[in-house]
C-alpha cells in the first residue's frame, strides 16, 4: 500500500516535472484577466513581509529579527506545501464536502491551461490561491512572538496549514459544504482572518504569556517599521480583495472601492476612540486601518461602497474594545492582537455581508434574512474547528517538542537565541 | 559635604534592568540614570552570523545603572543589585562606586542631598 | 429646505448603499483598461505612505510618528470626503465651469458599469482620482510638519481638500473653465502640485517658523527611511502619470517613459548641483527625482522620452536653488520645501507642456504658441487662488483653534505630546 | 566625419524630440500584453532600491548611506545611458552578432507604435528592459562598498553598462551571436546575474579588501532593512521573470509560480544548512531567497513549477558554500556576496535552463543533450568576458582616478566622507 | 594635579541642549560629551499608548553632559546649567560633581588643565 | 580600598575602537565598557548637507571607553590608548583619570581588585 503511494507519487511528480505545465488550452484565456490575477497575486505576496513588519515593530529590539523572519520563513515553507498538497486539498475533487481529493497532487494537471469556469490559466489560479495560504499562517505568528521556539513555529505552521486552513478553504471556496449551503465569503473573511484570528488566541493560550507580561513594559520598539507594514498590507489588500473577483471586471472595482472604504472608516474610528481616551494614537490609526481591511474582505463584492462606511466603522469598534478587554484580562496574552484585529473584525464581516449583500448576492437588507442564519453558521463552525483543532495541535506540539524557549533564552530575546543574530548594531 | 554621596554605576544584564528598578523602588530608590553600552570581561564577545559562516563581535549589550546615592544607602543598594541582577553566570556585571563632591538639582538649584 | 436636502441626501445614500453599484453595464468595459486603471490606483494609494516615510526620515526624532502618520491619516479622512461629497464636487455636471454639481452625492450613480467617454467602470475612474485627491492633501504636510496642532491638520486638511483642490480639480479636469480653454495638465502639475506646493508656503507663512529654526540644528534623523519613501514614490509615480491615460494604450507607455526618464535627469542634475556646492548629496538625489517627477507630471503623456530631459533637467536647478533662496530668507518656514520641489517644479512642467507638447496636443516647439499663454494663464489662477484661500483659511482654522502646539510641547516633540506615542524605544 | 556624426546626432534627438514617438500604430498593440508589461517594468523599478536596501542593511552604520544611494544613482544615471544609447547597442539591428546598430540612438524610431513581432509599443518593451540594465548595474555595487569613490563608482557603472552589459544583452536578447546558437535566458540568467555575479568579484579584486576585513567585526547594521529589501526583491521579481513572456498569457503564469517556488526552496534549503550549522539564520533566508531567485531567472518561463524545486535547492547550496569557500580565502573581499548569490546561483540556473527545459524549448531531460552544451558555452563566455573586461576597466580607473577612497575617509565612513550626510540622528 | 579639575556631569531635558550648548560656548566653555540617556526621579514615568489602552515605560529620555573643567569654573558652569536647563516642572535633572585625578589629550600626551 | 583602582574614560574616535580592543586584550586588559557619545572640543561640529546648502551640527560620534584598573596599570593603560588611538588631528579625544572607591561582582559579591 504505502509502497503504491509512493510510486504514484513519484510517477505524478516525474510527469509534472517535464511536462505538466505543457499541456496549454490558450483558447480561453483572457489576457488582461490573467494579468489582473497575476498582478494581484504579486501585491497579496508583498502583503506577508508587509505582515512581518507590521508586526516586527510592534515587538521588543531584542525579537525584531524573529518576529520579521516568521513571515518570510512562512512565504517559504508554505509555499511549497501549497504546491505539493495544499492546493490539491483545497482544490481537488470534492470528498463528501469535506476535503480536496489529490487530483492535483504536486500540480498534477494543473498547467497553463485555462482553469475550468474561469478565463485565467490553472496555474495564475493556483498561485493566487497560494498566497492567500500564505498568508494566514503568516498573520498567526502575532500571537505568539517573543516566545515561542522557532523548529517548533516551523512545525505548528506547516501543521495548521494542513489540518485548518486547508479543509476551511475547502468548504468555502473549494466546493465544500459550506459553499454549497451558499455561505458568502468574497475574499477570506472566514478562511482567513476568523481562522486565522481565533487559532491565534489558542496558541497563545497554550504557549503562555510572555515573561514578565503585565509587570514589564512591552513597547512596540519601531513604530515608523509598523506603520511602513500597514502601508504595504493596504496596498496589497487590493489584490486580496479586487482581485479576488478572478477578472478584471465591475466587480474588481467594486471589491477596490469597498476596501479602501472600510479601511479609511475604520482608521478614521480608531483614531477617534483612542482620542477619547486621551490622544490620536498612531498605532491606533493602522491598526484600524488593519481591522477595516479585515472586516471588508468577505464583504468586499458584494457591498456598495457607502456600506462599506458601517462595516469599517463597527470593525474598528469592536477591535478596539475586544483590545481592551483581551489584554485586560491578564490571563492569555495574544501579543499583537490577533483575534481583535482579524478574528473579531472579520467575524463583523462576515455577518456584515449577510446582513449588506446586494451585488451578486442577497443579504438581509435585500430581502433575504436566510443569508444571514448561512453567515452566523459559517462563523460558529469555523470558530470552533478552528479553536480545538490548532489548541490540540498546540498542546502536542508542546508535548513532544516544546512550544516555548527557555527562560533565559526569552530574556536574552529570541534574534540572539533562536537566530544567532541582532536586529541594529 | 565630602563623603556624603557616593555614585553607584552598574553593569548589568539589560534583561535585569526592570525587575531591578521595581525592587529599588520598592526600597525607596527611585532616582537613577540609565544608558545603554557594550561591555566585555569574562564574558567574552559573541559570535554573530553572517549570511553563511560568523563573525565575531566584540562587545555584548549591557545596562549602565547609575545612582546618586547618600552614604549610608550604598550597601544595601549594592546588595539589591546583586541578588536581583545574578544569573550566576560569566557576565552578570559590576559595580563600581565613585566619590561624589557635590549634587545640585537643576530645577531648585537645591545642593547636596537634598538633591537628589 | 434644510430637511428637504437633508431627505434627499438620505434617499441618495440610502439608494447608492442598496443598489446604487448594481446598475451595471459592462458592455463597453475593456478589461485591460480596467486591470491597468485599477492597478494605477494600487501604485498611487502606496505613494501615500510614501510621502509620510519620505518626510518622516527628514524630520528629528522626536517628530517622526508625527511626520509619518500625517499621510495616513490623509488617507483615512480624504478618502470618505472623497466619495462622500469630494467627488461630485469635481466631477459633477459642471456649474458655470466652476464646480461640479451634487449628481455623483454619495457616489450616487457611480458603478460598475462604464464611464461615459471612457471604457473603464466609473468606480474604477472615481477611485484612481480618489488617490490623486488624498496624495495632494498630504504633499501639503511637509511644510507644517513638527508644530501643527493634530486637531487642526485635521480640519485644515478636510477644508483645503474641499476649497481648493475640488473646485482646481474641476477647472481643470472636471469640465471646468480652464479646461475649457484648453489649459494641458496629464497628470496633475496644476492641480496636484502645484497647488499643493503654493499651498503649503501659504500655511507655513501662518504657522510660524518651528522653535530654534535657524539656530538649533534641524537634522534628517533617518535618511534611509526618506530613500525608501522616494522609492515608493517613483514607484507608484507611474501609475500617476501612465494610469492618467486611462488606458493601457501607447500614450501610458509613453507616458511612463518620460516620467523615468524625467526622474532620472532631475535626480542626477541634482546630485551634480550638491557636488558643485561640495559632496553629492543623496538627499539631494532623492530630492531630485521628486521634483523631476512633479515636473514631468503635466507633461508626462504629451512630450516625447527625449524632451524629458530637459524638463527634468530645469526642474532640478529650479527647485535647488528655489531651496536655497527659501531657507536663505531665514523668513518662512516651508520646513521640508514643498513650494520649491511640487510648486517650482510643477510650475516649470506646466509651462514646458505648453513648450514641447507634440502628442495629442500642439505647444510652443510644434508651433503653437498660444498654448503656452494658457498654460501661464492656470499657473498664474491657480497660485492665485491656491494662495489667498489657503492662506485665508488657515488664519481662520488659527484663530478658531489655533494651529500650533504649545511651546513645550513642541519641544518635547508631537510623538508625546499629539500622539501618547514614541517611535524607538 | 566627426562633424556629419555629430549633425547626424543632433537631427536624431531633435527629430526623436518633437515627433519621434508620435508616429504610433496602435493596430496591433494588445492593451492587455501593454499593461502587463508596464506593470512588470514598475515591478522591475522598484527593486532596484530593493536592491539598496538589501545591501545597505547589511554593512556598518556608517557606512549605510553611501550604500543604499548606489542603487538610486544607477536608476537615475543608466535610465539616461539606456534611452540615450544604451537600448540600441543592444537592440539595434545586428552587427555581426556582436553588438546592435546605432538605429535607434536617442530612442529615434523607438515609439508608441507596436514593437515587431510583439504585441506591445515599442516605449514599453523599450522601458521594461532598462530596468534590467539598471538593476544589473545596481547589484555589482555590493561586491565594492564602504570603500569606493563615489565619482569612481559613477565612472564605472556607466562604462560597465556600455562595455559589458549592453554587448551581452546584444548577445543573448538583441539577435547576436549566443541568440542565433541557440542559448536559452528567459529573464536574465546569464545577462544580469553571471555578468553581475562575476564582474563583481573582478571589481573586488582590483579594489581590494576593506581596511580591518578579517579582523574588525563587519557587521550588517540594520538587519530589517535588509529583510525589506528583499521582500521588495521578490516581490519585483514576478515583474522580472514573468514580465519577460512579454505578454499576459500563460507562460508568464508559468514563470511567475516558478519565480516563486525556487525563491521558496532556496530560501528554505539556506536556512537549514546555517541551522546545521548553528541556528536558522535571518540573514541566511533572505539569502537563500534572492539565490534561487537569480538562479530561476534564465529558466522561469522553460521549467515547470516543479523543476523550480531542485533548481531552487542546488542554487542555495551553491550559494552556501561558495560564500563560506570566497570569505574563508581571505583574499578577495566581495563584500556582499554578489558572486556567490547572483553568479553562482545563476550558472547554475543557465545550466539549469540546458537539463530541465520543457517548456517552448528542451533541455536534458526531454532528450536535447545539444542544449546543455549551447548554455555551457555561453556560460564560459560570459564568465570570461565578464571577467577581463571589468576587469580591465577597474584597472584604467583606478590607475586614471583612484578607485578607492583615502584611509582615513573609509574608517570615518562614506556617508560622511564622500556625501556629507549621516544616516541616522 | 589632584583636586584641580572636577567633572561636571548634568543630566538635562534632551530640547534644552542647544541652548545650553550655546551658552557654554560663548562663555568659553566648548569641551564637552554628551550621551543619550533614560532616567527618572520625580519626575517619575510615562505613559504611552498602545493600540488600545496603554502601557508605563519607566524611563523618560534625557540628555547627560559631561564636562571636565578646571575648579574655579565648577561654579559659573553649575549657574549656566541651572538658568538655561530649567521650566521649574519635576524632571529638570541633576548636576553632580566628580573629583577628576588626571587629563590627558590623546593627540599629545599633555596633561592636566592644558589638556582640556 | 581607597585609591587601589581608577577609573580610565576615554573619548576616542570610533573607528579607533577595534584596533585598540585588540591591544588592550593583548596587553590583558580585556574589561570595559563602551558608549556611544557625542563631543565637541577643540574639534568643532560638522557640517552636513540638507537637499540644498548646510546645515551645522554642533556634536560628532565619539566613542567613550571605561576601564576599570589597578593603580599601578593607569599609565600602561593611558600609553596604549595613546598609541593606538591617535591621528594627530584636532579630535583625537582626551582621557579621564576618577578615583574608584569600591568595586564589586555581581555574580559573587567579590569585592576589589579581585572583582575586576
Ligand atoms: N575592568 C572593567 N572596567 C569597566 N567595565 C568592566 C570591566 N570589567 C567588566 N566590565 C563590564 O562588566 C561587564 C561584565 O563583566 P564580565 O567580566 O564579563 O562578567 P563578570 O563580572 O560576571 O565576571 C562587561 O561586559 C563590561 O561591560
Ligand atoms: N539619584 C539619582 N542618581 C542618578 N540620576 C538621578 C538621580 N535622581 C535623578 N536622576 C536623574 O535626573 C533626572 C531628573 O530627576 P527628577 O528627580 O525626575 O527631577 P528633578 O531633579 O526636577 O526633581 C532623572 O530622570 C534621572 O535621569
Ligand atoms: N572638557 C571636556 N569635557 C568632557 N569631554 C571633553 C572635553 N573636551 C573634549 N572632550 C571630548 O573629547 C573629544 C575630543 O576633544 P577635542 O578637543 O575636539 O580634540 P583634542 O583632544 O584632539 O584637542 C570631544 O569630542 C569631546 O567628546
Amino acid at each position: 500500500m504505502l509502497l503504491s503511494v509512493r510510486s504514484l507519487l513519484l510517477c505524478l511528480l516525474l510527469s509534472a516535472l517535464l511536462a505538466g505545465a505543457a499541456s496549454a488550452e490558450d483558447g480561453a484565456i483572457n489576457a488582461a484577466d490573467n494579468a489582473w490575477v497575476l498582478m494581484s497575486a504579486a501585491l497579496v505576496l508583498i502583503m506577508i513581509p508587509g505582515v512581518g513588519l507590521f508586526y516586527g515593530g510592534m515587538v521588543r529590539k531584542k525579537n525584531a529579527i524573529s518576529t520579521i523572519i516568521f513571515s518570510f520563513a512562512v512565504m517559504s515553507i508554505i509555499s511549497l506545501q501549497w504546491i505539493l498538497y495544499g492546493y490539491t486539498l483545497v482544490f481537488g475533487k470534492d470528498i463528501g464536502g469535506l476535503i480536496g481529493g489529490l487530483d492535483f497532487l504536486g500540480l498534477a494537471g494543473v498547467g497553463m491551461g485555462v482553469k475550468e469556469g474561469l478565463t485565467i490559466p490553472s496555474l495564475t489560479f493556483m498561485i493566487f490561491q497560494a498566497m492567500f495560504a500564505i498568508i494566514t499562517v503568516s498573520l498567526i505568528t502575532g500571537s505568539y512572538v517573543e516566545r515561542i521556539k522557532f523548529s517548533s513555529f516551523l512545525v505548528f505552521s506547516l501543521a495548521w496549514a494542513t489540518l485548518v486552513y486547508d479543509p476551511v478553504a475547502h468548504w468555502v471556496w473549494g466546493g465544500g459544504w459550506l459553499q454549497q449551503m451558499g455561505a458568502l465569503d468574497f475574499a477570506g473573511g472566514i478562511v482567513v482572518h476568523i481562522t486565522a484570528g481565533v487559532s491565534a488566541m489558542a496558541v497563545a493560550m497554550v504557549i503562555g504569556v510572555r515573561k514578565g507580561f503585565g509587570t514589564d513594559p512591552m513597547e512596540p520598539h519601531n513604530i515608523p517599521t509598523t506603520v511602513m507594514g500597514a502601508a504595504l498590507l493596504w496596498f496589497g489588500w487590493f489584490g486580496f480583495n479586487a482581485g479576488s473577483a478572478l477578472a478584471a471586471n465591475g466587480i474588481a472595482a467594486n471589491a477596490f472601492v469597498t476596501t479602501n472604504t472600510s479601511a479609511a472608516a475604520a482608521a478614521t474610528t480608531w483614531m477617534l476612540l483612542s482620542w477619547r481616551h486621551r490622544a490620536p494614537s498612531a498605532l491606533g490609526i493602522v491598526t484600524g486601518a488593519v481591522a477595516g481591511l479585515a472586516a471588508i474582505t468577505p464583504a468586499a463584492g458584494y457591498v456598495t461602497p457607502l456600506a462599506a462606511i458601517p462595516i469599517g466603522i463597527v470593525a474598528a469598534i469592536a477591535g478596539y474594545y475586544a483590545i481592551i478587554l483581551v489584554r485586560g484580562s491578564g490571563r492569555v496574552d495574544d501579543s499583537l492582537d490577533v483575534l481583535a484585529c482579524h478574528g473579531i473584525g472579520s467575524t463583523w464581516g462576515v455577518l456584515a455581508t449577510g446582513i449588506f449583500a446586494t451585488i451578486g448576492a442577497s443579504g438581509l437588507l435585500a430581502g433575504n434574512a436566510h443569508q444571514v442564519l448561512v453567515q452566523l453558521l459559517a462563523i460558529a463552525v469555523t470558530w470552533g474547528y478552528s479553536f480545538v483543532v490548532t489548541f490540540g495541535l498546540a498542546r502536542i506540539i508542546d508535548a513532544v517538542m516544546g512550544l516555548r524557549v527557555r527562560d533565559d533564552e526569552e530574556s536574552v530575546g529570541l534574534d540572539i537565541s533562536q537566530h544567532g543574530e541582532g536586529a541594529y548594531m | 559635604m565630602w563623603g556624603m554621596m557616593k555614585k553607584i554605576e552598574a553593569i548589568i544584564r539589560p534583561e535585569k534592568l526592570h525587575l531591578l528598578r521595581e525592587k529599588l523602588d520598592m526600597k525607596g530608590f527611585s532616582g537613577m540614570t540609565v544608558t545603554e553600552v557594550k561591555g566585555r570581561g569574562r564574558q567574552k564577545g559573541i559570535t554573530l552570523q553572517w549570511r553563511a559562516g560568523d563573525y565575531r563581535v566584540e562587545f555584548l549589550q549591557k545596562m549602565k545603572l547609575e545612582m546618586v546615592v547618600e552614604d549610608r544607602d550604598v550597601e544595601c543598594v549594592i546588595d539589591l543589585i546583586c541578588e536581583f541582577a545574578q544569573t550566576g553566570e560569566a557576565g552578570d556585571g559590576k559595580i563600581f562606586v565613585h566619590p561624589v563632591e557635590d549634587v545640585v538639582r537643576v530645577r531648585t538649584k537645591e545642593r547636596g542631598c537634598g538633591a537628589v
